[in-house]
């Protein structure tokens, strides 16, 4: 059961926000609203009357839109079929629908530029499709699934503009995020969702970051924060002047990494901050073997593994945590044994010479989740059917069962519950002290912050930045992220972290 | 004609639609290039004396083979457009052919073609419920639909053709194949067809060479082909030009955005397959009265082929009648002149290659230019040294010229972005 | 923990018994529409297929169908779509037929060089396909269509009178191969099985132990249920779809051997053709289970058999045909529905326990 | 040692007594292929009539092997039908193997030669009767380019080349002859019409005017892209062409067909194991047995047929040697 027991009012004009921690079940009760799922029992009404959603369609029809968390666009479709898309009757497919839409981009100042391809577009512009086509099919009501989780905070104020904007046209804003920060600068309105379920409600104005937490999880918020450092002068991972380009689908060549250096040493977790998309992904392929640099080395423990294949590099102590679990990380129809053996086939006890051991496999998965608190009825059912948070543990603990000399953790926690997390994090922070060396990737800025020894940031393909996890705030962060910072970011003590920290 | 001359083409005709421009053809680029190839089309034969080459006959000839490819290619796109592979077209095809035996034999071409169009999509509408409703894998469910089609075909001709006593059987037909079916009437233009025919027989350079392939073009063409060129037009207007189209589209592109938006994306993915179905059945069907009857094997492996000019069209109406039009060239150059014809063509082809190795060179990409001189080269030498190339090679041409066009192009090609993935209403992230 | 397995094994049975009760009651259906007894059709069968030249019969027929599907099946264990084995076993039995015809050498050296020639041949055949998908991307069911076709052709070049053949009487074929190369026959009687039943058999029992046992066959299948996790995981996704296709097209090239060296000893115009495309259907129906696979040879041949039979009671043989496909097609969906099935069920399961737990530790901390 | 299947074989249960009469085993095309399984159908439906002599049919499936073919032979052999007769020439080999297990039934095999002590191999002088047609092409031909389509390039269709381009050349020395083939390796080579119409399209348009066609089925399609243009003519195959339903519209340009009396061999064989003296052996069935004739329905060819008959009594009394290989 995703949702039970759930009771929401929304008042016509206002940005009311709901949060919970992931998992709690905002996603599903949006979908529900709008449409997309099926409440099993339960009432909605809209504008006093009381009304059945069988489909978006319908939703749609009573003036509710929705932005989704992931977002909802087809890449080789133009943004303008992407906006008229379903609401054709409107103003047809054509120069009608055109119109339209540049008046729409106008008046909410969205600057959407009908005719290119949705592919070509960035992450921001994106979220401004999304809006403007919801805004498009007449919408009242919006319902925006944790819309600044792809944005640096520079582009959530300018979002935060926008849905003001809204709210005076007299449109109904729902907005869901779990940064309290956000939710206290922007809400009218506070609804906070535990375990599938309301637990209660805050007014912005009355309320701390604190308390709205502990509302949240029921429990005080565990924090990243690194205490002692533990940081060797032995150098783990060194990467010198590493040069990569892709070649697009149009056969155009473009650089995606340019003159990357850093070293990681022994017991050191280095933060890498960055707007995705900028390079961090290749960045980790390319440390993983799973691209080939055009120049420039990798250096691994003294070893020069520039351009080893992958296998021989996780054989040689490389960890790793990927991004997308469900891409990268496990064979979600294999028994979680046999996921147990993905990535150190050549290892023990996975195998035995040229032979596989299924039953020390078997075995040493057990003992895995044990020890992990993975939360499963057994060893055989398949991946797929455990929740994200237990897949990710199920990763962790078999990439730290290995004994990893440099752990690349991307976005370690993402899509994690506040218990796994703090369970995660101290994973990490256990392995640090005996040596490890960890590049971290995340967009959780205070997870980046608390746990880094040293943050580097990304910004199109380069390391622009650099700070001190020690003084530096998400803000300063954040404008490096979006290139207005370089060189060394130093901490300003006049600024006020106002509605980014949330501890 | 030679695989870059028109793969490049196509690849013009079909590139990414990227809004303003870019890379989208221009009309008169496309009648420059057509130009372009027929110039090079008349050289050839004035060069080699293989006056067949641009002969009015053989492009009539290139035309009828290549409808039904067509056919089944813009049948393929059809469903992969909704995210579909269609891989049971040869099985539709099937269908198609046989309903088109067993109607027209009784009622005529005319209601052979709508019977050959129902069969197809009855075809079709199996393989949609199979991947659509029940999910199952598009390319194992077209491989069974493709065991099915032909079981039940070669079944039900043997009871309803071959049955000894019969009405049918009495009319000519047995176990393979049905009773022969009147005529589909085909029209010419009057006057040109018989001014251009005087111009072609002179052998003019150029000229004759354009009124040979206009006349084949204009000179005793079924109906039925006019329809499938409507159906090709029809197509792109539907599904470029229409809310329909680009809902339908948008199954293909990204489902779960089409069903965040209200589209019911089962809905299309069953609409498409089963017009893919009748547009493939309407191809066998094609097979079926243009030899007056259904006779078991009739499709010979043209609904693969039908898929693999729609890969090597790019997934557009544009591209796919480009390139069934060179497979229904070949097939017909090979079928009608045999090895000479084709022999003259290497010199064509070696031509050509010399030009995309200059292309490619000047592009700084000197590992493709040398492999395409070094062919080149080898292909001159074999022109040289021979006077025909052997009747299996010949046969050979389409499929060696595909794999071609896909090796050299593959990376090129666009296709629908959540083509042949698995679907689930509600279970997006 | 065996509540699984239990579950796992009625799962594992519950699709092929579906189907075959579905395909049983289409083909009834179509039997008695038009106007005939579907049961004593069956019954027919049934009968002539019981009787002992009919299993040996069905065992030879098989056999060939059984390495047919098995070269599939290491395609499809990858997600790699073999459509091209038909070719695969056409070019390398020819050219092992060509070669085996030119040697007169001691069986026990002439034999393995023929099979390996074959297995080389469609190797290579095969592996042109993968070298094409890993260097230009180009799809694999295209290419192996292709490559029938253009395989069917090298054929026809070579299999002519003064080439690599020659004529007897109005066929055509290669020269005989001399006696030392004829494989063993297994003497049952009335009629012998032929001996090349053993190598499939252990071909079979490799299959499942390379795929299921070893690193390699791992590796196999981590390509298949995900790309991306492969290459993650250090598997090189290019050479393993280039090796798993070299295998398959290497194990394809034994699918003419039983045929070669058991019955025809040369590659002519007779030849049997279009096995590699049973071996796709077998391949569905076993479910790329070697066992699976052997009992859906079994059947392809039983039904293969019994069918001629049919057209001595007054049915049509061609009935046969429409069994097969409804069949395959009643498999493929049920097989995607007890899937189905079954992860939901998993899926149900892992949520309820994981809600006891939860409650249990929510009542826990309530006591506190 | 010696396994032993278990069950017992059908052999031993098989309920067949002997003489039920003609097994007709024939390859794909099935009995009312319009072409030489039809004729040698027709042979079993005469031998019922006038012998009483009842017969069962059996076709081959697509793409068939050696044991299918085998099992076809065998059931009807021990079923009770004598004689089992392969129709084509694929049937070499399986009626070779079956007739050794039944050494009381007479098999025959058509277009081929098979061992056996009872085997009787039925073949045609396909060249003789061909050579015919090349006189008569030659004959009719203005254009003086006269062209031959055969379905697949094999030893049997080469037969028919190599005896039409001897009859033309031996007429009309200046003609032209165009032989061309529609497959080089393909049994589809007799199934597609589509072809051998585009094949036909291409000759008339280089100005042949007689075309030849030795393709089974897909000699319709010839005939149709002949029967479009005027003053050209077809010769058929196998059957009268003139006399099939199917190719009705088409008649008048059927100027003749080289017939393959399949009936005639079919009906020696039936009455000789009726009266108990079995053909066995080689049997070619040549112009002088009247295994091979010129059809001449339509009457197109009744002008010229004295030099017809002249160039036959040249073939019969051995004067002219007609090669079998082009
Ligand atoms: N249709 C369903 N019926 C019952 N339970 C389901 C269903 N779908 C998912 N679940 C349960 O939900 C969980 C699967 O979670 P999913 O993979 O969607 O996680 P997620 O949303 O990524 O998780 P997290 O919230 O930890 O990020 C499992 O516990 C599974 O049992
Ligand atoms: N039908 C269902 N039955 C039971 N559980 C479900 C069902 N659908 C989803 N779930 C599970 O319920 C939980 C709530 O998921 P939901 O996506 O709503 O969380 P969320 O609060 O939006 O979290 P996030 O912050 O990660 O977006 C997840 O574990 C999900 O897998
Ligand atoms: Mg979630
Ligand atoms: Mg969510």
């Amino acid at each position: 059961m995703a949702n039970h027991d759930i009771h929401l009012t929304v008042r016509r004009g206002t940005v009311h926000a709901l949060c919970g921690e992931n998992g709690a079940g905002k996603s599903t009760l949006m979908k529900i609203l709008y449409g997309m799922q099926k409440p099993d029992e339960g009432t909605i009404t809209l504008d006093g009357e009381q009304v059945a959603l069988h489909s978006p369609a319908d939703a749609i029809a009573r003036g509710i839109g929705m932005v989704h968390q992931h977002f909802m666009l087809a890449d080789n479709l133009t943004v303008l079929e992407n906006v008229v898309l379903g609401a054709e009757k409107l103003h047809g497919i054509g120069n009608g629908a055109r119109a339209k839409i540049k008046e729409i981009s106008d008046a909410y100042g969205l600057g959407v530029r009908p005719d290119v391809l949705v592919e070509d577009l960035g992450v921001a512009d994106r979220q401004r499709v999304e809006i403007l086509k919801v805004l498009y099919r007449g919408a009242r009501t919006l319902i925006l699934d944790e819309p600044t989780a792809v944005l640096v905070p520079q582009e959530v104020s300018a979002l935060f503009d926008n849905l003001r904007e809204l709210k005076a046209e007299g449109l109904t804003v729902i907005f869901i995020s779990h940064k309290l920060g956000e939710v206290l600068s922007v809400a009218d309105d506070i609804t906070v969702i535990r375990r599938g379920t309301t637990v209660g409600t805050a007014v912005p104005s009355e309320t701390t970051p604190k308390q709205l937490a502990e509302l949240m999880v029921g429990e005080e918020l565990p924090s990243p924060e690194t205490r002692e450092s533990t940081v060797t002068d032995t150098p783990m991972l060194t990467v010198e002047g590493l040069h990569l380009s892709a070649t697009d689908s149009d056969g155009v060549v473009r650089t995606v990494l340019d003159g990357i250096e850093f070293t990681i040493h022994k017991g050191e977790v280095l933060g890498l901050a960055g707007v995705e998309g900028n390079g961090q992904a290749e960045l980790v392929e390319a440390i993983m073997g799973m691209r080939d640099p055009d120049s420039g080395t990798v250096t691994l423990d003294g070893a020069e593994i520039t351009h080893a294949p992958t296998r021989k590099r996780r054989e040689g102590g490389i960890g790793y945590i990927p991004e997308d679990r469900h891409r990268h990380g496990l064979l979600l129809e294999a028994p979680l044994w046999e996921n147990r053996i993905l990535g150190h086939v050549t290892e023990k006890p996975n195998s035995k010479g040229m032979f596989l051991d299924n039953k020390a496999a078997r075995a040493d998965t057990e003992r895995i989740v044990r020890e992990f608190d993975v939360r499963t009825p057994g060893i055989e059912v398949t991946a797929a059917s455990l929740s994200g948070g237990n897949q990710q543990k199920l990763i962790v603990g078999r990439e730290m069962s290995h004994l990893p000399k440099l752990l690349i953790a991307a976005h370690p926690t993402r899509g994690v519950d506040v218990g796994a997390q703090a369970q995660i994090w101290d994973q990490i922070r256990e392995a640090r002290r005996e040596g490890l060396a960890v590049l971290l990737i995340s967009a959780d800025l205070d997870e980046l912050i608390g746990l880094s020894d040293t943050l580097r940031v990304m910004f199109r393909g380069r390391l622009v930045a650099d700070a001190d996890p020690a003084t530096i705030t998400p803000e300063e962060l954040g404008s490096a992220m979006t290139g207005a910072a370089t060189g060394h970011l130093e901490h300003e003590e006049s600024e006020n972290g106002e509605g980014g920290d949330n501890k | 004609m030679s695989t870059t001359f028109t793969s490049g083409l196509a690849e013009r005709l079909t590139g990414k639609n990227k809004g303003d421009g870019g890379r989208k053809p221009t009309y008169p680029m496309v009648m420059l290039i057509i130009a372009g190839g027929l110039i090079l089309l008349s050289a050839l034969r004035a060069l080699t004396g293989a006056n067949d080459l641009t002969s009015s006959g053989q492009f009539s000839s290139a035309l009828a083979a290549a409808v039904p490819i067509g056919l089944a290619g813009l049948g393929g796109l059809w469903a992969e457009r909704a995210g579909v592979v269609n891989i049971g077209l040869e099985g539709m095809m099937m269908l198609g052919a046989f309903s088109a035996g067993w109607m027209g034999w009784q009622h005529g071409p005319w209601l052979a073609a709508v019977a050959g169009i129902v069969g197809g999509a009855l075809g079709g509408l199996i393989h949609a419920i199979a991947t659509v409703t029940f999910g199952v894998d598009h390319i194992i469910s077209g491989v069974a639909m493709n065991i099915l089609a032909l079981g039940v075909t070669q079944y039900f001709a043997k009871l309803w053709f071959g049955a000894e006593g019969s009405a049918a059987q009495q009319a000519g037909g047995n176990d393979k194949q049905s009773p022969v079916m009147d005529n589909m009437p085909d029209f010419s233009i009057p006057g040109l067809s018989g001014w251009l025919q005087s111009v072609e027989k002179h052998h003019w350079f150029l000229v004759s060479d354009v009124a040979g392939v206009l006349r084949g073009l204009v000179t005793d063409v079924s109906w039925l082909t006019i329809v499938a060129a409507l159906l090709f037009a029809g197509t792109f207007f539907v599904l470029w030009r229409s809310a329909f189209g680009l809902r339908l589209r948008s199954c293909g592109e990204s489902p779960v955005a089409a069903e965040s938006l209200g589209v019911n994306v089962y809905t299309y993915k069953y609409a498409a397959v089963v017009v893919s179905g009748a547009m493939a059945g309407l191809g066998g069907a094609f097979l079926a009265i243009g030899t007056h009857m259904y006779s078991d094997g009739q499709t010979g492996g043209r609904g693969y082929i039908g898929l693999a000019t729609m890969i090597s069209g790019n997934w557009r109406p544009g591209g796919v009648a480009m390139s069934a039009g060179l497979f229904g060239f070949m097939d017909s150059l090979q079928l009608r002149s045999g090895g000479p014809t084709v022999h003259a063509l290497l010199l064509l082809i070696a031509v050509l290659l010399v030009g995309f190795a200059a292309w490619r060179f000047k592009g700084g990409k000197t590992k493709p230019a040398i492999g395409a001189a070094v062919v080149a080269a080898l292909l001159f030498v074999w022109f040289a040294l021979t006077k025909t190339v052997p009747l299996e090679f010949v046969d050979a041409t389409p499929y060696v010229v595909t794999l071609l066009v896909l090796s050299l192009f593959a990376q090129r090609l666009r296709m629908p972005k959540a083509n042949g993935k698995p679907y689930r209403k509600g279970q997006g992230k | 923990m065996k509540k699984f397995d239990k579950n796992k094994l009625i799962l594992a049975v519950a699709a092929p018994v579906l189907a075959i009760v579905a395909a049983i009651a289409i083909t009834s259906i179509i039997i008695a529409a038009t106007g005939k007894d579907p049961f004593h059709a069956y019954q027919v069968m049934v009968d002539f297929g019981s009787k002992s030249d009919s299993q040996v019969w069905i065992i030879n027929k098989a056999t060939p169908y059984y390495l047919s599907a098995l070269a599939v099946a290491i395609g499809f264990r990858m997600n790699l779509f073999n459509i091209g084995v038909d070719g695969q076993y056409r070019i390398a039995a020819f050219f092992a037929a060509v070669v085996g015809g030119a040697l007169t050498l001691p069986g026990i050296i002439q034999i393995p060089i023929i099979i390996i020639v074959a297995m080389a041949v469609g190797a290579l055949w095969a592996g042109i396909a993968g070298l094409l998908k890993t260097t230009r991307n180009v799809n694999e069911v295209i290419s192996t269509i292709m490559l029938n076709a253009i395989g069917a052709s090298v054929i026809g070049y070579f299999l002519q009178d003064g080439r690599l053949a020659k004529k007897e009487g109005n066929l055509i074929h290669t020269p005989y191969l001399p006696d030392s190369a004829h494989f063993f026959e297994i003497p049952t009687t009335p009629k012998p099985i032929y001996g090349f039943v053993v190598i499939a058999a252990v071909a079979g029992l490799a299959y499942w132990f390379l795929l299921g046992r070893t690193r390699f066959g791992f590796d196999l299948r981590t390509v298949g249920r995900s790309e991306s996790a492969a290459q993650a995981s250090g598997v090189s996704v290019k050479r393993m779809v280039i090796t798993s296709m070299v295998l398959s097209g290497a194990v394809a090239g034994l699918v003419g051997m039983p045929t070669l060296l058991g019955v025809s000893y040369n590659y002519g115009t007779d030849f049997p053709t279009g096995i590699g495309f049973t071996g796709i259907a077998i391949a569905l129906l076993g479910r790329n289970h070697p066992i699976g696979m052997a009992l859906g040879a079994l059947l392809w041949g039983f039904l293969e058999r019994t069918g001629t039979q049919l057209e001595f009671e007054g049915y049509a043989q061609e009935i046969v045909g429409v069994i097969q496909g409804v069949i395959v097609l009643c498999v493929v969906i049920a097989y995607e529905i007890v899937r189905r099935y079954g992860l939901k069920t998993q899926q149900r399961k892992v949520g309820e326990e994981l809600a006891a737990q939860a409650r249990k530790s929510d009542k826990a901390e309530a006591a506190a | 040692f010696t396994l032993t299947a278990c069950g017992e074989s059908s052999t031993e249960s098989s309920s067949g007594g002997k003489g039920k009469g003609l097994g007709l085993a024939f390859d794909v095309g099935g009995r009312d292929d319009h072409s030489f399984n039809e004729s040698a159908a027709r042979g079993a439906d005469k031998a019922e009539k006038e012998l009483g002599v009842k017969n069962k049919m059996m076709t081959a499936k697509n793409s068939e092997t050696e044991a299918e073919r085998e099992q076809r032979l065998n059931s009807l052999a021990e079923a009770g039908y004598n004689p089992v007769v392969g129709v084509g020439f694929n049937y070499q080999k399986s009626v070779e193997k079956v007739a050794k297990d039944h050494p009381d039934t007479t098999f025959a095999v058509v277009d081929s030669v098979a061992q056996g002590k009872n085997v009787e191999s039925i073949t045609f002088g396909e060249h003789e009767g061909s050579y015919l047609a090349g006189v008569a092409a030659a004959l009719k031909s203005k254009s003086h380019k006269v062209g031959f389509i055969g379905g697949v390039n094999n030893a049997l269709i080469q037969k028919f080349q190599a005896g039409f381009e001897q009859g033309v050349k031996d007429t009309d020395p200046k003609a032209q002859i165009t032989s061309q083939y529609l497959y080089p390796n393909n049994d589809k080579g007799f199934n597609d019409p589509a072809a051998a119409k585009d094949k036909a399209k291409g000759m008339l348009d280089s100005g042949i005017d007689v075309i030849y066609t030795a393709a089974g089925l897909s000699g319709n399609g010839s005939v149709e892209a002949i029967a479009g243009q005027k003053d050209a003519w077809a010769i058929g195959v196998d059957s009268d062409q003139y006399q099939q339903p199917g190719l009705e519209k088409y008649k008048d340009h059927i100027l003749t067909s080289v017939v393959k009396n399949v009936d005639v061999a079919v009906f020696d064989l039936v009455k000789s194991v009726k009266d108990g003296k079995p053909i066995t052996g080689p049997k070619t069935y040549l112009l002088k047995d009247g295994g091979v004739s010129l059809a001449t329905s339509g009457g197109f060819i009744d002008d010229i047929k004295d030099k017809i008959e002249a160039a036959k009594k040249k073939v019969v009394s051995g004067e002219v040697k007609v090669k079998t290989q082009p």
